[in-house]
């Protein structure tokens, strides 16, 4: 059972939190992993790393409900959609699971917390860099990943970021790549040649920035480009020059208060917020939205941003 | 093995009930899942708990369906790489035509319809133009996934208002069993009957075995072909109606790679790329197979860096085992 | 016209692309006859067949059924009119059970819901029941070819028709079966039932049929009531030319020697055959006989490796060879052709030059290994010649000839690398008999150039004619031999049904 | 005699070079491409530059290799959908060896080694076990990418400190031609070449046509199958290796759905799922439609949502008329 206010905030025995992803092999959760992970241990918690390792929403919730009926203290879930996660969310919190989204929300859903990037800012940091390098007029490219909605936010956002501050940008290739690097390559050597003027391009993620990259390169052309999240390859570039600047959300940082959020949850009974919460039977501890902010990645700090230099001496599980 | 009537024989033949489910084909493949739960209740408490099994079975069930199909094509000699998008558009176009106003059961049916249609129009290249399933299935995956994205913009479809009864259809249950486990069993069982017993499925197995000694009897091969082909994508259309059902929404990237898993289940169930061979018990046990594995990767927590390795193994370690045993059982009939 | 015509073709053509198939034949077919359809390999017999099956559409020319003309669209609407045809060319599904495939077409028309497997099987046991002991229930892939083609002409039987095509139904059949496929065939005619019969074998045509007609070149040549023509007119008007003897002579006895060039020592395989010893001398030609299912292509095949799970010793010229697989043996000069033609002998769909060529590739290759097309059509070319085979291209696929002539394509591909010893597996099914005795010229001169000739044929004449001695086979033993004097198809027919005590063999190792 | 009249008639005819232009095979194929550039050069003034043709050709060279391995394979009678985890598998041995100071070069031979080494293994159950390639091929397939996660962690590698000279394989150039395209060009002649000449590759054909009747000639089948599975995964450790030297990164989720691409190039070349037939040259026209369609939808700036619908017509399209063309021909050179 959980402690008490005059205990202090520790776990009991065998409190145990999960943290549930999809694709659970991809790098994204490591970082995040480790701040959950370094959570819990200041509070002395067990944890664990589930999910599926496929792209699939139904295996997803299978894995999801295999963590409940384990009766787990609280997951942290990346819900792979919204909707679909409604009801497995309220049963595990009727069931005495304190749940908490992050990077993906279901808001229609009893979760009491949900930590995340803001997309919409690293959209608009980007254009304004953007505007910084190359001036306020000019040409302007996109890769995307249609049906990934973090993407396509930081996309979209930007676009429209552009036209209502900037009409002087104008966007001149917008092409769908899929985090594949050889189709970010053939979309980016097409975009240069209907493009001789383009001035930058913006991706929404590191697999097509290294394709893309590459093509700039070859055709040796000074584009300027940015994209979010990193690679050890996009790093070499940023450090190289042949990236201007990546955005990286901050992992650490969501795993970090994902397990506070989820961790303050569970242990609510230690806080009486001035509203109607319990006794209208809400988790008391409810917070609608927490961002982790992001980084700004660039020759300078660059090194910083060695995930494989991160993770040495450290257990990715 | 494939075959119906073999399978009647053999049954007559082993009035002992031991020998007579050691002839039936699936056998190979329930020891090996049974095994597997020995293992796994050994390894896990909370593997044999009713909720595990539901979410087990709920994991497949829907694609189940499209197994279904997948399997009825395979047999009659064609492969659908197309069902994983195919399935997402049945989502797409009734969730589309919801929020645009129309009632959920047309749109449902209107859905299943377009479906049937993407069916019969993939039927068209293959039994008129001449094509090769593979391609014409290959470029129907592009399309149906494109018309995806182009219906909803990229994004997801909230889908929260559908009508109660209508969600009851993915979420409802009766009694203990969720519905759509039910609807799962019906169409399994219905359609398991059908193609070992029905004078109009035979000619499925006929076609996919000589498709020119089907025709010299008389059979209408391309019109059997064409009737699979749509089958599997009216099949598909089920099914993303009852996902929309289920998780109240439409993803327009549902589904990528379900083709290769559905043909693996069928394929691990006994069914043959050539064409002439399989059941859809088998299909299913298959699929029941992969579903346990990751299931129960996911219940140990293994690490996720070891999960494909060992899943990827344990299929073909099932798959071997399997082979072994039939080819054991047949040269034992035999002998 | 003849108030008894049920089916009448005239002036029918019909080409694949140059090659004329037909081209403007007649035919007329009367109720309840048994009409022998003759011509050599190519003559268009299977296409005028498959025009009348609804296989084919014609691109010219007329049919009347009982007096009314008719397009036959497809294979149902002859079995609407009451035709069936047994392929020349087995048609099963090997996937599926002997009654099912047997009764496809019933299963087609039925306008059941459910199949009631029951009857099925027990209706397919009575029909099997007049010809062999198959089980109903067996799997049509597990059956060798002869059963395979016993299938096939029950599939026929159990269709309710008017006309009965029968094409080459005895070419895998040996004497016995052949003989109780005559006694339905004579009792369907009685009923009524017309029947065309096609076949290479005048004894058959001359036995059991009313009437010839014959084709040459896609061409109608004549009809005859049998009585009113003898079999070389027959040939005669088959080849436009007079035949010779039919067999070559047998080895001169002056050449006879008891030079011993191949020996079998105690061979066994698990389940097939038992302590199987035979010796074969320089210059002769060995048969070996045997019922349908005996043993004898499984004994040949397990000599080469080419399956089972051979024990024994083979020795060629007096020295022992080590054979793991079938690469060893044709390394070693033994070659093995098929009974199964399709299945096991060609690649329909590659062309004849590379069928040709395919048993040993250094024959048409420089030194690097690289094929020399020149070389390899140029093989093809003089084989297809000796052979007299009729094709349009040798790049076309093998699949585009007849069946006769897709067997001389095996038959040059044995030929085309130079064997010591050669097993011919039913070396002349289907082939007509121009080219027949062409293909018994030609072993007779190999055997007499020193290499080792065994011929497995169900045709017993054809063993009698062409072979020095022959053995027979039963139940995967050698029952006995016979030799000169004693070489009659009683004797043979004695042995392999093992009616009485073998005769002493003359020669045994 | 007849025969010969009508083989010199056909010899006689093939003089002409424009007819006998229209009896390859690949005719089709080079018509519809022709077609598209031509369409395309109007459309826009860029697609006809040297840096375009360039860029397209880059985009599927290195992928064109693997394409040469998998025509092969399925000619033998087999399929391989492991070919994009080997490529990546490939490129995380080598780029994991050589970030623990191992010598490129020398990782990258481990490397080629150890597809080498997988292609045997899926060989091993192929022929000795007898399961089918699909099923193999599958689960090597989550094995090997299984297998790419718990090398890295999941993470791709940076492996920009690559010595430039062997970078200069993935992104030097010989004059103005880009190494890449070089390699490329030389694999694919030779497999060419030899598919069509050496006596080795055509008892390939033989077992693929009819893999008994190739045993009926002597030929050891299961060793013809063992060889070309493994041939493609080695194909796939040099694609691999060459990917690397040009991204100068190794990503454990490189090459995702890679193998329906490729098998789709086979077969819009004129290689068939039943084996026995393909030709290298066929598949790579095949290659280079897929990309030349998505090049120039790309420069077209064609939207997004629109694309895979575009794309999708187009294959169906071009591999229709290709079908239409080959039938007419097959009629007509024998007319
Ligand atoms: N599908 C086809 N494509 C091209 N040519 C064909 C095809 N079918 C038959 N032919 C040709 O038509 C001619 C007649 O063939 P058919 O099979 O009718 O001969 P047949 O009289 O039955 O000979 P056989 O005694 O060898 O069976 C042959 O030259 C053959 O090569
Ligand atoms: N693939 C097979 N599976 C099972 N049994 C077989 C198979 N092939 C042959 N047999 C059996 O092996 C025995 C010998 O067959 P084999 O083919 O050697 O006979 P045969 O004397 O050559 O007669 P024929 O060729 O006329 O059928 C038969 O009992 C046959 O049923
Ligand atoms: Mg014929
Ligand atoms: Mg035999």
């Amino acid at each position: 059972s959980p402690a008490t206010a005059q205990e202090g905030l520790h776990c009991a025995s065998g409190e145990t939190y999960i943290m549930n992803v999809m694709v659970s092999g991809h790098p994204y959760w490591v970082p995040v992993y480790q701040g959950f992970k370094q959570a819990a241990e200041a509070f002395g918690c067990t944890t664990v790393f589930s999910g599926t390792p496929d792209y699939d929403i139904t295996k997803q919730i299978a894995s999801f409900e295999q963590d409940m009926v384990k009766q787990p203290a609280g997951i942290l879930v990346h819900p792979m959609q919204s909707d679909p996660f409604i009801e497995p969310i309220n049963r595990a919190i009727s069931d005495g699971t304190q749940v908490v989204t992050f990077a993906a929300d279901s808001p229609k859903s009893n979760r009491s917390a949900y930590i995340t990037s803001d997309n919409l800012a690293e959209a608009k940091f980007a254009a304004e860099e953007i505007v910084k390098q190359i001036g306020e007029t000019g040409q302007y490219a996109v890769l995307e990943n249609p049906g990934q909605s973090n993407h396509d936010l930081r996309v979209t956002a930007l676009i429209d970021y552009m036209q209502q501050h900037y009409p002087g940008m104008e966007l001149v290739g917008r092409q769908a790549t899929n985090q594949d690097s050889t189709a970010a390559y053939r979309a980016t050597a097409s975009i240069l040649q209907a493009n001789p003027e383009l001035g930058a391009i913006w991706i929404p993620e590191a697999g097509s920035a290294e394709g893309a990259v590459a093509a700039i390169l070859e055709a040796k052309s000074d584009v300027l480009v940015m994209h979010a999240d990193i690679t050890p390859a996009t790093l070499e570039h940023i450090k190289a020059g042949n990236i201007h600047m990546a955005l990286n959300p901050n992992q650490g940082m969501q795993g970090f208060m994902g397990f506070m959020a989820t961790f303050m949850a569970a242990h609510s009974e230690v806080f009486d917020p001035f509203n109607d919460y319990r006794t209208s039977g809400y988790n008391p501890v409810q917070i609608p939205f927490i961002d982790n902010g992001f980084a700004v990645i660039t020759k300078d700090n660059a090194d910083s941003f060695d995930l494989n230099t991160y993770m040495q001496g450290r257990d990715p599980a | 093995m494939e075959n119906s009537i073999e399978l009647t024989a053999a049954a007559k033949q082993g009035s002992n009930p031991v020998k007579k489910f050691l002839r039936i084909r699936e056998t190979g493949l329930i020891l090996i899942i049974l095994a597997l739960f020995v293992a796994m209740s050994f390894a896990s408490p909370y593997f044999l708990t009713w909720v595990n099994m539901r979410a087990m079975v709920m994991a497949f069930a829907v694609e189940g369906i499209v197994v279904v199909g997948m399997t009825i094509l395979l047999i009659s000699g064609g492969i659908d790489l197309s069902v994983g998008s195919v399935t997402a558009l049945a989502m797409v176009i009734a969730g589309s035509l919801f929020l645009a106003g129309v009632d959920p059961w047309l749109a449902s049916l209107v859905a299943i319809a377009a479906c049937t249609g993407i069916g019969a129009f993939m039927g068209f290249f293959v039994t008129r133009i001449g094509l090769h399933h593979f391609i014409v299935s290959l470029a129907v995956m592009v399309i149906a996934r494109g018309a995806c994205l182009l219906f909803t913009g990229g994004r997801p479809l909230g889908l929260f208002s559908l009508p109660p009864e209508f969600k009851f259809i993915g979420q409802g249950s009766i009694g203990p069993v969720p519905l759509v486990i039910i609807v799962f069993l019906v169409v399994v069982l219905c359609f398991d009957f059908m193609l070992r017993r029905s004078t109009a499925f035979r000619k499925v197995f006929y076609t996919g075995s000589n498709e020119k000694a089907a025709a010299y009897s008389g059979i209408r091969t391309k019109r059997v072909i064409f009737l699979t082909t749509t089958l599997c994508s009216a099949l598909c259309g089920i099914a993303g109606i009852i996902y929309m059902a289920r998780f109240g929404s439409a993803q327009p990237t549902f589904g990528l790679g379900m083709e290769l898993n559905v043909i693996a289940a069928a394929v691990i169930g006994g069914a043959s790329l050539n064409g002439g061979s399989g059941t859809i018990f088998g299909a299913i046990l298959g699929a029941a197979l992969l579903s346990v594995v990751s299931s129960s990767l996911a219940l140990l927590d293994v690490s996720v860096y070891w999960q494909d390795i060992i899943r990827g193994s344990i299929l073909l370690t099932a798959v071997s085992i399997d082979h072994y045993l039939n080819k054991k059982r047949d040269a034992g009939g035999k002998a | 016209m003849h108030d008894d015509v049920i089916l009448k073709i005239s002036n029918v053509s019909k080409s694949f692309g140059p090659v004329r198939a037909l081209r403007g034949v007649d035919f007329e077919l009367r109720r309840g006859e048994i009409h022998a359809l003759a011509g050599e390999n190519g003559a268009g017999k299977s296409t005028l067949m498959n025009i009348i099956d609804g296989i084919l559409q014609p691109d010219g020319g007329e049919i009347l059924w009982e007096g009314q003309p008719v397009r036959i669209a497809s294979p149902n609407a002859a079995q609407e009119l009451g035709i069936g045809l047994v392929h020349q060319e087995i048609a099963l599904c090997p996937d599926i059970s002997v009654a099912e495939n047997m009764f496809m077409a019933v299963t087609n028309r039925s306008r059941r819901f459910l199949m009631d497997v029951g009857s099925l099987k027990q209706r397919a046991r009575a029909v099997l029941g007049q010809l062999c002991d198959i089980d109903p229930g067996a799997i049509v892939r597990d059956l060798p070819i002869s059963h395979q083609q016993l299938v096939e002409i029950a599939k026929a039987l159990t269709l309710d028709c008017k006309v009965l095509i029968l094409d080459e139904p005895t070419a895998a059949l040996t004497e016995r079966e052949a003989q109780t496929l005559f006694g339905i065939m004579r009792r369907l005619s009685a009923q009524g039932i017309s029947i065309i019969y096609i076949s290479h074998r005048m004894v058959e045509i001359f036995d059991n049929c009313d009437r010839v007609s014959v084709f040459r070149d896609g061409q109608y040549i004549t009809t005859a009531p049998i009585s009113e023509i003898t079999p070389s007119g027959v040939v005669n008007a088959m080849v436009g030319r007079e035949i010779g003897t039919l067999y070559p002579p047998k080895q001169a006895a002056d050449t006879r020697t008891e030079e011993v060039i191949f020996e079998v020592r105690n061979l066994t395989e698990t389940t097939r055959f038992k302590d199987v010893s035979f010796a074969l001398r320089r210059g002769e030609i060995l048969g070996i006989a045997g019922l349908i299912g005996s043993g004898r292509s499984e004994i040949v095949k397990g000599i080469c490796r080419l399956e089972g799970d051979v024990s024994g010793e083979v020795l060629l010229d007096g020295k022992p060879l080590q054979l793991r697989h079938y690469g060893d043996s044709i390394a070693a000069g033994l070659v093995y052709l098929s009974e199964d033609r399709k299945g096991d002998g060609l690649f329909l769909e590659r062309s004849i030059a590379e069928n040709v060529s395919a048993l040993d590739l250094r024959h048409v290759s420089s030194a690097a290994g690289l094929i020399e097309t020149d070389r390899e059509i140029e093989l093809a070319r003089s084989l297809g010649a000796k052979l007299n085979l009729k094709y349009g291209r040798l790049s076309d696929p093998v699949s585009s000839l007849s069946g006769g002539n897709q067997q001389k394509v095996a038959i040059g591909k044995m030929l085309s690398v130079n064997p010591r010893l050669i097993f011919l597996d039913e070396p002349t099914r289907g082939v007509d008999v121009g080219a027949k005795s062409e293909i018994h010229r030609i072993l007779r001169e190999l055997a007499s150039e020193g290499v080792g000739t065994v011929v497995i044929s169900s045709e017993l004449p054809e063993l009698i004619g062409l072979c020095d001695r022959v053995l027979v086979v039963r139940e995967g033993r050698i029952a006995g031999e016979v030799a000169g004097d004693r070489m009659t198809e009683e004797n043979i027919m004695r042995l392999a049904s093992g009616l009485e005590a073998a005769p002493q063999p003359t020669l045994n190792a």
